[in-house]
């Protein structure tokens, strides 16, 4: 079954006046069905002062107009997800030429469009803001994606997205969707087609006022205004629900049945078989130059007590602050172990310590063993760096760095790996907080 | 030198009443603005079929929604870009900035001036055409050089020298494919050299000159290519490299320029190839009376845009089909190989035109 | 690589160096190198990567990459979301392998919570990876193209991968952003029509692998621009801990499906596809080879797809009992691993994805350097890389 | 390059050989075999344009009438309702549980025989990320998957929706 026939009037409405609305419940409605009128009616509200219309300049306006919906040359923007749907709109399956929109130029002096495709964080906002203002006028914005409208799968607890590209930039059509399919881009799209079409070009569109409302938890907003007018409401309703008790002393209320749920079978889970050396093995090996070499959650760990626990248990070793460095070269370089490849390296915060953690594997014999160092919960915790040894360690020591605060000695180049280097404090250590940045999950 | 009318009848009828200096005058101008009103016509058709092959060439439609076929899509771009905001961004060199879009569409638009439509259809027909079109086609690279000095911006500098360079390399197997058709012809007058190809199929210099034609055409399909800054030799513009190259901090009306000036380019690129190699507005003949007549019903104007066509339509495939050149290899190319072969292939003709081992 | 002096700065006072680089001793002859900011709105960068360039004339003297114009703060919210509902935030790290990132999580979960998975789920698992392999690769083949100013190919590649995006539709509803595996199995069955579906789609793409080759992998202005062009050898790629087809390239014989097996990867029959010199030819040639052997896995998976159940018993909620846990896929791009560490709740403590591009983009430098601005170009296009990965 | 390369294990596929026509030195036969090649890439691009049928571009809006999309296709969370216009949510707040990015409100009221019961299912959807887990929670089977993708508007109001058309029962 199709979705049907194009209604004669043009492409469906997006306000659907059958539709209800959070905005009609909490009564600032009205802007979007004032606007989608104004659309529909031919034209936008003039500006004061514009020049007067007469035949010929009507004529003008609707050329320009014509000309303008009908050349959107978009910026080539795109940030992540929503950029692979903007590319397969553009593909052959869907091909956004058809619209014209295939003249996607790389600098902004010769687009038309941005098409928001991605979330946009504060580092990337100041050069968003320089991308449109490079842009010549009439320029358009379409956001797609939740990410832009609303900040999407980020508005809660992302110290760095931007809740809602319409706080840096005015936006001229919202796609949602995550992301959007290339028909919700080209149904975007037509509307900003209807849009500029029906602004007379003398008053070309009055950008869209920038959103510097303060963030705040939507949620907890949403329930607190509806727990204010659900108080009056039930004021007025005292007296029905006392009646209705009286009238049926025994009800029990609607009972509405669950649906079944599939069910399936318990499956039991079958380790996988090691690799190379074992962990017991491992850990003699260790512990023969490093005795004061513990085990992560198995005191006292001896050979068969490691054993016990399975071959898929990789051996996680803790280390001393004063042996850490000794111990990953002799990891690297021990040709019983040839642990050379890292894979990762970060950090947690136990509130009391730092734990930077350290996972390697071995390329040839295919063992992996996890080490950890603990490190004092202080303002600027040091370790030495593992660069010399791993050079894939240098970013992973900037990012422990620009997420927990600990420094890396001897790191050649211990600057913030992702934040801007002004931003107040270490996001991932349990005490942060930025509440000009984070809204807080309500549950 | 002569000018010539747009056609017998008006061009006799100006002269009739005019006296001679001033005819000459009207008829000048009468072809100018055919030609260059006819041309930019075709530059704006052009942008739309590039558009549409480059479409159909990637399995999808192109430009459906603006007129019939999209054909008036370029028309709302032309629009669009006119009615842009004009900006100067800061920094820029003011006179270089503004003065750079002009120069490659003057550039041209001047080659044109001695392209033979037809048989009467010619602004002027210079003795030295073929001179006088390598010359003013230097302008367009003025142009660009002189927009990505002055724009401020690295991209646009590193653009404009790579097609600096570029442009000063391929002119030379260009020069000397063109010095090979003017050796052949034994006149540096387009219009004579395309009168010298009259006859049959056969008499056209690319296949007149055995091996040596053919290899003159490609070796100037590669070279005219590369002066046209079109893929897969558009390292100016390399888009995926410079973002835009040159023309980066250019827009409105400005990067319009620029934008129209390519696609007249081609067009008088094609234009000089269809002169050299095709014989220019002459009919095909094929020695078959019937069909020979058939075909020469059609005025020379048609066949030479046909054979325009054709050329750009190669053009095209070469763009949309091969990925882009680096800037060394491109050097590589022109000098190490195709400047050689240039010059090897002019020897060959040479021996060929003297002792007359052509095609009969 | 000249090394980097320490003397004064002789270009004078207040002449800052961007943030990364170091001064180098002056030229003999007076030129002078200079920056050239790629990024981060740049046609060729992927996405919102920024790279600073130290450029002489249009020799590449030095690379420093600048990230973060993404870090969306995953890691961050992860902690205070569910383990399942962190499946979903996967997706959006390396969008292009959100199937094989979802699975990532749910190992870590069954891992954890000693879920098993059934042997239908399992093939549905590696069918759905494998499939997703190749879409990455075909968009991956087709942005090369686009790098390298073929435009068509992009179009092409994006064609074909069309054909795959729409299974994944009829699969689990959505293109891109999937969240479709579920510890223990997948959130739905495979749709009655899928095993025709898949066998079309091989056939299609194997005739269209031909052709790409025919278009791309044998234009010797391809051959000449890749080869040897952005060499890292595989001492250097292991150092830097460059994995998936980057690291193949370079001759390090690791891939996760083969050597760390997942799932059921140990009952098929394929290759991993090894270069000899990591350079951009042996990288293209790498990931063109694995597309095929995609297409070996998946026929083989299809032709023993088996019945019963598509997972196993549905827990109420997801409490991972106190520990960490780690466990490691192979993505389009590389070693993509997840480590949770668990308070006995119902949110991961932290929870860390590792990002095979951000180990892989680290060598740009040691590779691009005595390159021209269009050999970096290409070093980015066959390092393949998914810039929201990086910054997570 | 430093070090030898180890030879890569038997069974691998060599990836690491150019294919090039002749041995691999600037040759005739290389030439012609690269000249070949660059024919044959014209080759595949002609095909294309010369069977217009291998166009697949799908005209929308001009297919709207036929254009369909799959079962399982996530667009947007409705919630059924009956003939007499009710729903079968009963405000259990699952799915505002499970839902990972706020984007569903349970808003409940109680009605005139006191119960408990749904006032407002609040839907954003401008940051609803499609992700079905409010619709695996749902164990009453209130809301399902929707097709509609047609959803652009000039504001983000109207992508704040309610989704039940009366009060629970």
């Amino acid at each position: 079954m199709g979705i049907g026939k194009t209604p004669p009037g043009g492409l469906p409405g997006h306000h659907d006046p059958d539709g209800r609305y959070l905005s009609d419940l909490l009564g600032n409605a009205g802007a979007d069905a004032a606007m989608a009128a104004a659309v529909a009616g031919g034209g936008l509200p003039p500006i004061p002062g514009a020049a007067g219309s007469g035949g010929l300049t009507n004529a003008v306006d609707w050329v320009v107009g014509w000309a303008r919906a009908n050349s959107l040359w978009p910026l080539v923007f795109g940030t992540s997800c929503c950029a692979i749907e903007m590319m397969a709109t553009g593909a052959s399956h869907n091909d956004w030429a058809r619209f014209g929109l295939e003249v996607a130029r790389a600098s902004p002096r010769q687009a038309d469009l941005i098409i928001l495709a991605g979330t946009i964080v504060e580092k990337m906002g100041s050069r968003l803001i320089t991308l449109y203002e490079q842009m010549p006028g009439p320029k358009y914005v379409i956001a797609m994606g939740a990410c832009t409208i609303s900040g999407g799968p980020f508005y809660y607890d992302s110290y760095s997205v931007v809740k809602g590209a319409d706080r840096l930039i005015p936006v001229d059509i919202y796609v949602p969707g995550c992301p959007p399919r290339p028909e919700a881009l080209l149904f975007g799209v037509m509307k900003l087609q209807e849009l500029i079409r029906k602004g007379a070009w003398r008053n070309s569109i009055v950008p869209r006022p920038i959103n510097h409302s303060p963030i705040k938890d939507e949620m907890s907003e949403t329930a607190r205004l509806w727990e204010e007018k659900e108080k009056l409401k039930q004021e007025g309703m005292k007296e029905a629900q006392e009646r209705f008790k009286a009238d049926n002393p025994d009800f029990k209320g609607f009972v509405i049945k669950r649906i079944a749920a599939p069910k399936f079978d318990e499956v039991a889970r079958v380790p996988r078989p090691a690799r190379g050396i074992s962990a017991a093995e491992m850990l003699a090996i260790l512990t023969e130059r490093f005795p004061a070499l513990t085990v992560q959650s198995v005191p006292e760990a001896s050979g068969e007590k490691i054993a016990a626990l399975g071959s898929e248990y990789v051996l996680d070793a803790m280390v001393g602050r004063d042996d850490y460095h000794a111990l990953v070269a002799f990891l690297k370089t021990d040709a019983r172990l040839r642990l050379d490849f890292l894979i990762e390296l970060t950090a947690v915060d136990w509130k009391d310590r730092f734990d930077v953690v350290v996972h390697l594997q071995s390329i040839e014999k295919g063992h992996k063993v996890f080490l950890r160092c603990a490190l004092p919960h202080d303002a600027a915790p040091e370790i030495p760096t593992l660069t010399d040894l791993y050079s894939g360690a240098d970013w992973h020591e900037r990012e422990a760095f620009d997420f927990f605060g600990i420094r890396f000695a001897g790191h050649p180049d211990l600057r913030r790996l992702f934040l801007e280097d002004d931003f107040p404090g270490h996001p991932l250590r349990k005490d942060f907080q930025d509440p000009t940045r984070v809204v807080k999950r309500p549950y | 030198m002569k000018a010539y009318a747009v056609n017998h009848p008006i061009g006799d009828m100006i002269r009739g009443m005019l006296p001679a200096p001033w005819a000459a005058a009207a008829n000048g101008a009468l072809a100018v603005g055919l030609i260059a009103g006819l041309v930019t016509v075709m530059a704006i058709f052009l942008i739309w079929l590039e558009r549409k092959v480059c479409a159909h060439f990637q399995a999808r439609l192109g430009p459906t929604r603006v007129g019939p076929f999209g054909l008036l899509q370029p028309i709302a771009d032309a629009i669009k870009l006119l009615m842009k905001e004009n900006l100067r961004p800061r920094g820029v060199d003011n006179l270089a900035y503004f003065l750079a879009p002009l120069l490659p569409i003057t550039g041209s638009f001047l080659v044109l001036a001695v392209m033979p439509f037809d048989h009467d259809l010619q602004v002027v027909d210079l003795p030295a055409g073929v001179v006088y079109v390598v010359a003013v086609s230097g302008l367009g690279i003025l142009g660009i050089l002189i927009g990505g000095w002055g724009s401020n911006n690295k991209y646009s500098l590193l653009g404009s020298m790579r097609s600096g360079a570029q442009l000063f390399s391929y002119e030379l197997s260009l020069v000397l494919c063109m010095l090979l058709i003017v050796m052949a012809s034994g006149s540096a007058s387009l219009r004579e050299i395309v009168l010298a190809q009259q006859g049959t199929v056969l008499d056209w210099w690319i296949f007149k000159l055995p091996v040596a034609g053919l290899l003159a055409f490609a070796l100037f399909m590669i070279s005219s290519t590369a002066e046209l800054n079109r893929g897969p030799l558009d390292l100016s513009e390399a888009e995926s490299e410079l973002t835009g190259g040159f023309h980066t901090e250019y827009a409105g009306i400005s990067f319009s320029m620029f934008f129209l000036a390519e696609f007249v380019n081609m067009f008088a690129s094609a234009g000089l190839g269809a002169t050299f190699f095709l014989g220019g507005f002459l009919a095909p003949r094929f020695g078959v009376p019937p069909l020979d007549w058939a075909l020469a019903l059609l005025p020379g104007v048609v066949w030479f845009f046909v054979k325009v066509f054709a050329l750009i339509f190669l053009y095209m495939w070469f763009r949309w089909t091969f990925p882009r050149l680096r800037i060394d290899h491109l050097l590589s190319l022109e000098w190490k190989f195709l400047l050689p072969v240039s010059l090897a292939n002019l020897l060959l003709a040479a021996t060929l035109i003297t002792f007359k081992w052509m095609l009969p | 690589m000249p090394a980097p002096s320490q003397q004064s700065d002789v270009r004078g006072e207040g002449y800052a160096l961007p943030p990364g680089f170091s001064l180098r001793e002056t030229r003999a002859d007076g030129s002078q190198e200079y920056f050239l900011n790629m990024g981060p709105q740049h046609p060729s960068t992927h996405g919102v990567l920024k790279l600073v360039v130290r450029l002489d004339g249009e020799t590449v003297v030095e690379v420093v990459p600048h990230l973060g114009f993404i870090h969306r703060a995953i890691e961050k919210m992860g902690e205070n979301e569910t383990f399942v509902q962190y499946i979903h935030l996967t997706d959006r790290m390396d969008y292009l392998s959100s199937h094989i990132n979802n699975l990532c999580v749910c190992m870590a979960i069954e891992k954890a919570m000693g879920i098993g998975v059934p042997e239908r789920g399992e093939y549905i698992r590696v069918v759905v990876s494998e499939l997703q392999r190749i879409q990455s690769h075909l968009l991956w083949w087709g942005a090369f193209g686009m790098d390298l100013g073929a435009v068509s190919a992009f179009l092409y590649g994006f064609k074909e991968r069309e054909k795959i995006t729409a299974l994944f539709e009829e699969l689990c509803g959505a293109r891109l952003t999937m969240n479709f595996f579920r510890p223990g199995g997948s959130n739905a069955d495979v749709p009655e029509n899928f095993p025709a579906r898949v066998k079309e789609i091989l056939e299609d793409l194997k005739f269209s692998l031909d052709e790409f080759d025919v278009l791309v992998s044998k234009n010797p202005i391809i051959r000449e621009r890749t080869l040897g062009v952005g060499a890292l050898p595989r001492e250097r790629a292991i150092n830097y801990g460059c994995s998936g087809p980057v690291g193949r390239a370079s001759g390090i014989d690791f891939d996760v499906r083969k050597h760390d097996p997942y799932s059921v990867y140990d009952r098929f029959q394929f290759d991993v596809p090894l270069g000899k010199h990591g350079d951009c030819y042996d990288r293209y040639m790498v990931r063109m080879q694995e597309m095929r052997e995609s297409i070996r896995i998946l026929e083989q998976a299809m032709a023993s797809f088996p019945g019963g159940q598509y997972r196993s018993k549905e827990k109420p909620a997801y409490k991972v009992p106190a520990g960490s846990y780690y466990a490691n896929v192979e993505t389009a791009r590389g070693l993509y691993a997840t480590y949770m560490v668990s308070d006995n709740s119902f949110k991961p403590y932290r929870i860390k994805s590792r990002s095979p591009n951000l180990s892989n983009l680290s060598a740009i430098n040691e590779m691009s350097q005595g390159g021209k601005i269009a050999d970096l170009v290409a070093i980015l296009s066959t390092l393949d890389l998914i810039i929201p990965d990086i910054d997570r | 390059m430093e070090g030898e390369m180890p030879q890569p294990a038997a069974s691998a596929p060599d990836a690491g050989t150019p294919i090039m026509p002749g041995d691999g030195k600037p040759s005739l036969r290389r030439f012609l075999g690269d000249a070949v090649n660059m024919f044959k890439g014209m080759g595949v691009t002609f095909r294309y344009i010369r069977k217009p049928s291998r166009v697949v571009t799908r005209e929308y809006p001009e297919n709207r009438e036929t254009l369909k999309f799959p079962e399982r296709f996530r667009g947007q969370v409705i919630m059924p309702h009956d003939a007499n216009g009710d729903h079968t949510c009963t405000a259990c707040t699952l799915c505002e549980k499970a839902c990972p990015n706020g984007s569903i409100s349970i808003l409940t009221t109680k009605n005139t025989a006191s119960k408990r019961v749904l006032g407002a299912f609040v839907y954003r959807l401008s940051s609803c990320t499609l992700c079905n887990l409010c619709i695996e929670a749902c164990p009453f089977d209130a809301i399902h998957m929707g097709a509609g993708f047609e959803m652009a508007s000039y504001s983000r109001e109207p992508l704040d929706l309610i989704l039940n058309k009366k009060e629970g029962r």
